[in-house]
This record gives C-alpha cells, structure tokens and sequence, in this order.
C-alpha cells in the first residue's frame, strides 16, 4: 500500500453532470499519481457541521497535474455540501485509501457491472485497463440505473471505444429493468471464453453479481460500501461480515473484495 | 527558549501529553504509515481480552450532532495473538505503550494483565472496566466501587509497572469510583469512556447500531469530561490523563487546566489522523505565547 | 384523512406531544407574543421555588459543540409572585399549562405544591429533582433513589391532580431512580433534565461560567437522552416525555420509537421560538406519509 | 414592544468596510419598519456549526424598500461566516428585539460615545433624531478607536452634519488616547446646558460613560452587548446585575438602559 498523504487541495475543474450528479476536479493532490482504481479519497467537508470525513472513489488522475477527479450524486448533508463547492474553494484530501481492483489478464473479457453512482470506479478501471493495453472490445461495460437521468458520462464511456450495454429500471434508456439481467444473459453466453467480473453499486446489485459469479463460477471483484468514520483501518466501524466468519474493513481490507467472500447484507 | 511537553505519569516519561486513546489507533500499525508514532506521548492499544473478539455485527456507528455513537464489541485479536503479531512491531516504535486490557470476568482481567507482565513492551495498563460483568448479570464493573476495587487489586497483584484505570461516565459519581480505584491501587486515571447512547432510523424504525446501545464520543461529550476530571481532581490525588472530545491544543488546554497532566485523542483521530501532531504544535505555541516553560504548568491552574 | 396528534397522560389531553421544556420559555408570556399559545401540546414553566431567586451571576451560558452549558441558577419569580403576576396570564392561554417545581428540602416542595393544589391552571406539576438538597449536603434530590421516592410521595400527598417527576440523567441507574419515582406514585417521567458539564476560557484561565458547572443542553445529549427513555421504557410503566436535543420532528420520532408518548423543546427555542409549530407541521406531514393516523401508534415501535 | 416576527432574508447589498468590518443590506423584512435605533436583529447563520443565533444592532432601515442594514467586525466564529455571504445569499433574521433608546428632547443636546463597533445603533440613533427634526449641530458625535483603521463609516456621519469628534488610542486619528477623554472635556464645558448622554461600546468605556453621567448628574443611556442564547427574554441566560440587586434580561430589559442602573462589569 502507498503511504496515503493528507492534503489541502483546490476546486480547478467543476462540472454540473445532470440530475444532482457533479464532477470536481481536485489539484495539487501530490499523492495523485499512485492512485489506482478501485482506491477511494477521504474528504473533509469545509464545514465542522460534518464532522466526519466523506468517502469517494476517484474517477481519474491526471499525475502531471496532479489532479483527482470524483464524480458524485447528492445524497445527504454532505454531498449537499460537496455540490455547492465552486472553483477555487479548497478541500482537505486523505488517501489514496483502500485495495484497488486487480487489472485483469489481457486475454480475460472484463464483465463490468455499474450501478448508479458506483461507475466512476469502474469507469476509471477501463481507462486504466486501455491505457495498459487492453482491447476496448474485451471491455463489456453493463451501466444501469432507475431511469435516463440517473445515467452520466455516457458520451465519455463510449468515447473510450468499449461495450457499453445501459438498462433503466423504467426503459427509458437502454435494456428495461435491472442490470443484473442483461448481464446474466450475456454471462450465458460466453461461459466458454475467460470472464473476470467487476462490479460497484447499490447492495442489492453487488449481492446479485456476486451469486451470479459464484453459480457461473466466474472470478472477479466487487467494490463496497460502508459508512466510514476514519477511512485508514483504525476505527473498526465499516466493517462487513464474511462468509467465512468474522469481518473485514472495507477501508482498509477492502474496498475491494474477491467475488465470494463478504456477506452482502440487504 | 524552547517550551518543555514532557510530563511524568507514574514515573514513566512521556515526550509529551498527547496519547492516542484506547480502540482509535487499533495496534498503532496504520497511524506509523501515516507519520512516526515518536511524536505520539504514548500510543494506547485497542482493548484487549483473553480471546480473541470479532466484535459486533454492522452498523457499528453513527454520526451525531458533534459526535459519533459507536458499538464496535471491543473487536480485538485477543492477547495471544496481540503478543505474537502485534508487539513485535510496537516494540520497534520509539514511542510508549500503554495496553488497554478488557475483561468480562476479574480472572480474565487477571490473565490478560500477567501475560502482559512479561512483555516489556507494555510501559504501563489501562484497565477499561467499562465492560460488562459476566458473573454479575452483566453490569459494568465500572459502575461499582467494589467491583472496581477488586479489578484494579486483581490487576495491580499480577501486572508489576503502573495501572492506569480507565472510568466510565455513566455514574452517579465518578469521584467515588475514583477512590475505590485509588483504593484498590491504581497509579493513574483515564477520565472518560464514551457516554450511552443511542439512535434509531426513523424510516426503518430500526436503531442505527446493530447493538442498539452504543458510546457517544467526540467533541459532543467534552463538557461532560472536562467536569468529570475536575470534580476527580479536587477529590484524589492521582494523576489524571482526561479524555473525550479532544480536536485541538485549545481542548488539552482546558484538560489541564481543569486538573489532567496528559490526555487522549480518540476520534478525532478518525477525522484527522496527524490530530495530534497538529495539537503538539499548538500546544509549544500557546505555551511561548503565555511565557510557560513547561506544559505541567498548566495542570489543575484554573482559576476558581 | 386527518392525522391525529393528541395524546393523553395520566388522564389529562394534549392537543399534541410537544410541550416547552421547564426553563426554557419562561413563563409563556414572550413566546405568546410571537405565536398562540394553543399550538403547544403544553406549556411548561420555569421551576418555581419557594422564594423568588435571583439566580447565579453571569457569565451563565457557554455555546458548546451542538450544544448549550447553562447555569442559571434556577432564578425564578417564587410561589407568590408567580401565582400573583404569572397565573392571571397563564389561565387566558389556551394550552395545558404544567408547573415545574423545584425546592431545596422536601418541605420546600411539599409548600409549593400545595400551594398549586388550589390554582386550577397547573393542570400538572413537574417535579424537578435536580435540585441540591441543603439538608443532605447538597447532594442531588435526584441521584438517590430513596431521596426521590420521598419527594414524590411528599408532593403526592399535597397535590392532587397528576405528577411528573422530572429524572436526572447523572446516575448509575435511571431506571433505579425512575422506579422509586414510581414507588412514590409519580403519574409520569420527564427523561431528561441537563447533563453536568463544564468549559474554561484559556486565556483567562477562568471558568466560562461563574458557577464553574453548568447542564449540558441541545443536541449533543439527544443520543445519552435517547438511551434512558429506552432503558426506562422497558422496565417501568409509567408514561415518559422525552427531553435532550430536539430541534426537529425527526428527533420526535425517535424519541416516541423508544417509548415517549410526548416530548418538551428546551434548547432548540432559543435558536428557533417557533420550532414547536414547525415540529407539529412536520410530524403531521410523517404521519401521512407513513399512514398512520396517531402519533400514538409510533410510541415505542422501534424494531428491536 | 413590537411582535417580533422571524423570516428568510435575502443579502441585497454587501459592502466591504475596511479592517475587517462589513455592511450587509437584509431584505424584505416585514419588521423593518418598525425598528427603532438601540434595537437588534437575532440572525441565524446558514450553518449548524454555529447552533445559536447572533445579536446585532440595526444600523438603518429601509422602509419602503423593507431593508435592514447591520454593520459587523468579524470576531469570531459566527461573524466569519456572515462576512463570506455574498448578494443574494439568505439569511433567518428574528426581529425587532429590545427596547430602543428614547429619543432625547429637541432642546437636549446629545452627547453620544460611541466605541469600536458600538457605533451602528448609534449611527441610527443621530439619523433618526435628524429626521425627527433635532438639529444636527445638536448632535455631538464621540466615536473611539484602537487606531485609524478601525473608524468607519466615516464619511457618512460626516454627510449627517453632525459634531463628530474622533479619537484613536494610537493618534492615528483625532485626539490620542480613550474616547471617554475628550467626552469629560466636553461635559466639563457644558454643564450649564441641557446634556443627553448616549452611549455604546466595549464595557470599559460603558462603565465610564456610566460614571461621568452620574458624577456630572446627567442623564443618558447605554446599549449593552451579552452573550444572547435567545434574544427574546425566555432562557436568562444574557443576564447583567442590577446596581439595585438582582439581574436584568440584556436582550429584553435591555440593551438600552438608562445611566446609573446596570452594574457593569470589567
Ligand atoms: C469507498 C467508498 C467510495 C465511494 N465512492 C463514491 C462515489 O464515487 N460517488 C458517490 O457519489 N458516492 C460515493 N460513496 C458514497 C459517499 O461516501 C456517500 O454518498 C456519502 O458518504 C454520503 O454523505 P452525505 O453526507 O451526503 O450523506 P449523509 O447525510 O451523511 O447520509 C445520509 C444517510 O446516508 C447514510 N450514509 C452516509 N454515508 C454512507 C455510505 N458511505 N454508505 C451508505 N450509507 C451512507 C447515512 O447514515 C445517512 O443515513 C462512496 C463511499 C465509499 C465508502
Ligand atoms: C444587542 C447586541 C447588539 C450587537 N450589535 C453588534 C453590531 O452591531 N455589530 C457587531 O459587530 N457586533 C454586534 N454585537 C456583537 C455580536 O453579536 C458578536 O460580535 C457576535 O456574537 C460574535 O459572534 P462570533 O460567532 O463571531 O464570535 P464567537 O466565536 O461566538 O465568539 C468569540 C468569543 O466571543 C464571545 N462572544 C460571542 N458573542 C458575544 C457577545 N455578544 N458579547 C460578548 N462576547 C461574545 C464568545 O463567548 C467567544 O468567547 C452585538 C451584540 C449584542 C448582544
Ligand atoms: C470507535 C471507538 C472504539 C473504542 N474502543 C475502545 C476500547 O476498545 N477500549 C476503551 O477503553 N475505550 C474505547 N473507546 C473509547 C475511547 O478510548 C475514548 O475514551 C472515547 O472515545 C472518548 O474520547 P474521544 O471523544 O476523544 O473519542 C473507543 C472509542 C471509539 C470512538
Ligand atoms: C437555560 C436553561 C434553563 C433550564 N432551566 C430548567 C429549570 O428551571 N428546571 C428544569 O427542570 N429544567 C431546566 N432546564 C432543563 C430543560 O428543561 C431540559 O430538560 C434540558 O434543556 C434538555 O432539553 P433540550 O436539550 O431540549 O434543551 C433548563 C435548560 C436550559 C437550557
Ligand atoms: S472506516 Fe475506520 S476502520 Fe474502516
Ligand atoms: S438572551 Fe435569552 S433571556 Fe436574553
């Protein structure tokens, strides 16, 4: 693990994506450059009202400049916060935290199954996988949400030249009905080629990715989440229980866990 | 003229006031990756009972109007495998130790603390007894002048360095509870465990904790502390090590003033892990701001 | 459908389950010049003491991390002028009108209420045994359980119509003290009075209060407030009003789910006199959504 | 005593004095016509970080327009806040609070001490005395501070017509030295006509402005400042003692009250 720094950091970049979605854009983060998928920032909102710092994947890095990208939705007191940031305002940033995602083999087809606000991970894992030669094509990028709105960086996704596959709980874009099912179909019928599954969303998904790789009996690796008072391993707060008994961190053991291995509650 | 931090507790030395309190820093492995636990006064281990302890299901906290509420379950490896895993590295820290030892029976109080006899690393025990009797339908020892007694004598028999006791707020008199641990022979005081507490969701109608009851925590309980050590304080003469609600040098401050000659930062560390790098800092510039050579100056100073 | 907010406690009706808590509007008269009385569940006073009290000296309050440290010193107008100049104006509002009674031996409070038997407009009085006992040391009414069940059945045997007793959270046990209340035939509980806490200027080194301690108020207590009308809950029969940290309806739920069956506002009048109308908006607009037609259907549901 | 109503306010107008120092322009308030100069407003900041409200005096009022003018030095936690609101940001005001001063006969001349950012209430104070007709020569305007930076507004009570009489305690400005010098110096030399003192400031200069009023036997008032839980009278906690015993409501008995009455502690 990379010694995670701590760090004031700057608003250079805010973009409004629709429907409560934000992208903020964080720089001189001098611990950017280690950063891999998977791993998340722990952010101190400017405000004592949130004592408690708030957990976000990173999106991207740009390590030339520095910069962390998170992409959020606003959900609570904190996000509320967090979206009302404007350029220039400074924001105090923990990390890089947490066990990233495994890069897949090269010749392994990587099943990616996005819920929500679980996909700028995910996103940032194809980004990563292409730039270290993998075959866009190889990439199957399964993206659902309630509704159209709740879908963003749809333009950047397909820029990246990989298979996006959308669903809507309401049909109004892509596949109607939850992700998992398009995915299952498409598992069906590629048992006989090398699959690696990714996954990062609501509970309820990552417990259906999860059984469905256990019953295909395909590898691969979902990201959690839990509240997260300290983010660094030492508060014991965020645990998950695991099959095999006892718990893990999801900040520190996690967030990234092997197909099989939490209890996913629901 | 460069201002003194050290302070003496006991008549071990500590290289300044700040400690990390006990279940915020886990075994001091994750805070080392962050910076060296030498700038720590002391680390203070998570509490640690005879066998191992997986803790409480999920969720274990909340977050309150300037606080946390935490059901953790005194998660810990137990002493076998704290002695095997984890003091090999704390050995290696330029920092002191103080293990916190949890027990649900005094014989398993007995045990933990023996074994931690023979480990030099432990420069001294903290005795969390705010931990449910067993034998005794499950209430606190914490709660009882007897049983605090009889933990602490149990303790102080087996375990030959200091014992600090670590007091639980949730009494009707904390000074009471004080005595029966000087009483029994503890060296020092740690003022306060986390006041009971608890929420409930109210969509669910299920409580936030999966224990329902937990411990409120951070800058919420300060008052509550800082009354706590001062009413101890002015009543028994061992030396106090105040705790609760700890972010910056200003709360040691008022700590000393109101009677503590160290302190613990719990989740604060949460919040921001170098807290007590940053509380040091404060702390030399107060003292050269106030012309105080010595941060012991401070202790019990306020003026009534 | 309408939703129905009244409840009823020991056989008197409120039109809803949020009462001002005692010392936290007066005497009603501020408050009804910014809203009509009718809109509270129950309006509660002050403490009335035998004599009229000055109070203690400023500085009387502290602003704390979510929370107040007060120490007002129970100043109040005393038995004869508030049933002279406050009495007249209570009897024209039309809101349950609960006097708080406070005193510093039993005799004191045993004087009081008699003297309220005979003024129709206390529809109930509160007792507030959180006061020093001058007779005892000065130790608490309310911290022991005897002292408790004694002040009880004294006030009991002089006043008539029903008795809340008023519970301090600073003890071992609430549920201790809440069943000797009961023993001595209190009708309710009012859960919980301030929790000591205290605070010091570090410039000055002078405590921020001139009592030194004061009670810890607001929303950093609702948590510890949240656990002892829980633990009472589920040992005691008698009904509870919830007090510590309520600001809005959602804290109201809480309370309720753990077994209130109405709630007092302190605090959260000062920063908002008129939060009791919005709570009372905000619980109806939970009930629709929720579809329940009482708000006695939330007492103590919380999914265990 | 008018009711006091509590409503959202916009920040119409923000002006930057120097030095810390700040005017913010609150509208619509439909209280603000009937304010009166020595009353205050209870602002409630857009945080709960800070739980309480903050008390302060009314500078002017805007009538027609509904606006309410405060003027702040940034202190602490709460005046930090307030002096990042920006136009158009809201803000909770309760109000009018307080019992004003009393407007001095038109034959009376108003000797007035104003100390550091004591000077709004009195500010309003003189304006409203000239619209009542008091000739602004009639107006002697003492007005103290640690140095030149920290008089403000300076200008404006020049435009008043008013007698200004500064002092600084370093001479950056007017007479060197404590306001209350050259006040004495004027007492002194008017005992023989009919004199108002008004007075409002840090608790020294309260405590001397008491003094003077009643070693010269004149009358006056003095706007005090407590620490204010709530402001409309029901928690006691802004208590003063009372040189007659007991304690007065700062906030509701007060913030004026008349020379001669509070105990003023320093
Ligand atoms: C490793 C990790 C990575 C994350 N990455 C992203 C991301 O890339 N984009 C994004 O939008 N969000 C992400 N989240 C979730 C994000 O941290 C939460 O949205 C945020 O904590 C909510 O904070 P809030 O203050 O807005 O809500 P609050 O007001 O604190 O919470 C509202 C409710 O949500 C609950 N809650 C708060 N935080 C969480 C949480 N982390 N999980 C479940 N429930 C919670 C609270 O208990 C409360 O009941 C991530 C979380 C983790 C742990
Ligand atoms: C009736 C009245 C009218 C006022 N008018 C004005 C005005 O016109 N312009 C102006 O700039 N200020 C005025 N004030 C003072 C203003 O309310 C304080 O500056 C403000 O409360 C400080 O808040 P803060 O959050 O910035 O400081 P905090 O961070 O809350 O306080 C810093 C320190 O100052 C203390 N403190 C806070 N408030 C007060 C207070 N009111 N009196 C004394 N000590 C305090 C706190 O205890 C703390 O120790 C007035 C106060 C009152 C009571
Ligand atoms: C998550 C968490 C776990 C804790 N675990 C322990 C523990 O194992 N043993 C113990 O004695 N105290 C434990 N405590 C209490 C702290 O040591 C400390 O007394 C308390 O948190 C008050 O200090 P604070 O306000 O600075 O956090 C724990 C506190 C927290 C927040
Ligand atoms: C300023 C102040 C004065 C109080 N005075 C009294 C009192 O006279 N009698 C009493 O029984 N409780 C008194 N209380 C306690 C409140 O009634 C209530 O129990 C406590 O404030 C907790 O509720 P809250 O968190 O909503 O404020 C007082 C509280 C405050 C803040
Ligand atoms: S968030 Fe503290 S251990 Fe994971
Ligand atoms: S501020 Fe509450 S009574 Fe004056």
């Amino acid at each position: 693990m990379t010694k995670p720094t701590c760090e004031d950091t700057l608003v250079v970049k805010k973009r409004d994506l629709k429907n409560d979605y934000f992208s903020l854009v964080l720089a001189p983060f001098s611990g950017a450059k280690s950063i891999k998928p998977g791993q998340f920032v722990h952010i101190r909102l400017p405000s004592t009202e949130i004592y408690f710092r708030r957990a976000f994947s990173v999106a991207s890095v740009n390590p030339v400049k520095k910069e962390v990208e998170i992409i959020f939705k606003v959900f609570g007191r904190g996000t509320k916060i967090l979206g009302k940031m404007r350029k220039g305002d400074s924001l105090d940033l923990l990390g890089p935290l947490g066990v990233p995602f495994s890069f897949p083999n090269k010749k392994e087809r990587a099943v990616i199954v996005a819920g929500g606000v679980g996909f700028p991970p995910l996103m940032f894992l194809a980004e990563k996988m292409i730039e270290r030669g993998h075959n866009p094509k190889q990439i199957e990028f399964f993206y659902g949400g309630r509704s159209k709105t709740e879908l963003v960086e749809l333009s950047r996704l397909k820029k990246m030249g990989i298979k996006l596959h959308l669903s809507t709980d309401d049909g109004s874009a892509g596949t109607k009905g939850l992700v998992i099912g398009p995915v299952e179909k498409y598992l069906k019928k590629h048992l006989n080629e090398k699959l690696k599954l990714f996954g990062c969303g609501p509970e309820k998904m990552l417990k259906a990715v999860d059984e469905l790789g256990l019953k295909y009996d395909i590898k691969g690796q979902l990201a959690l989440e839990a509240l997260m008072p300290c983010g660094v391993g030492i508060c014991l707060g965020c645990v998950v229980p695991l099959k095999a008994g006892g718990f893990a961190r999801v900040c520190c053991d996690g967030p990234v866990f092997e197909i099989g291995v939490v209890n996913i509650a629901c | 003229m460069p201002v003194d931090l050290k302070c003496k507790i006991a008549g071990v030395e500590f290289a300044n006031p700040i400690m990390t309190a006990s279940g915020c820093a886990g075994y001091g492995e994750e805070l080392a990756q962050i910076y060296p636990l030498s700038n720590l006064g002391a680390l203070v281990t998570k509490s640690i009972s005879l066998k191992v302890r997986p803790g409480y299901p999920p969720p274990r906290t909340v977050e309150t109007p300037g606080g946390l509420l935490n059901a953790i379950g005194l998660a810990n490896v137990g002493i076998d495998r704290f002695l095997n895993e984890k003091v090999p590295f704390l050995e290696q820290q330029k920092t002191k130790v103080i293990v916190n030892v949890a027990g649900s029976t005094i014989d398993e109080y007995v045990e933990v603390c023996s074994r931690l006899n023979d480990c030099s690393c432990a420069d001294m025990i903290e005795l969390n007894i705010s931990c449910p009797n067993v034998n005794e339908g499950g209430i606190e020892f914490g709660t009882s002048p007897k049983l605090t007694e009889k933990t602490v004598a149990a303790a102080r028999k087996v375990f030959k360095r200091p014992i600090i006791a670590k007091l639980a707020p949730n009494v009707t008199s904390i000074v009471e509870i004080a005595k029966a641990a000087e009483q029994g022979g503890a060296d020092a005081l740690s003022i306060i465990n986390s006041v009971i507490g608890t929420a409930v969701d109210i969509d669910s109608w299920k409580p936030l904790l999966a224990n329902i009851n937990g411990g409120l925590t951070g800058p919420a309980i300060k008052p509550i502390a800082l009354a706590m050590v001062s009413g101890v304080y002015r009543k028994c003469k061992l030396p106090i090590i105040g705790i609760g609600g700890i972010t910056d040098y200003k709360d040691v401050i008022e700590y000393l003033l109101y009677g503590a000659t160290a302190v613990q930062v719990g989740t604060a560390l949460f919040v921001d892990p170098s807290a007590p790098l940053k509380i040091v800092k404060g702390l030399k510039k107060y003292l050269k701001e106030k012309k105080l050579k010595s941060v012991t100056e401070l202790i019990g100073k306020v003026r009534r």
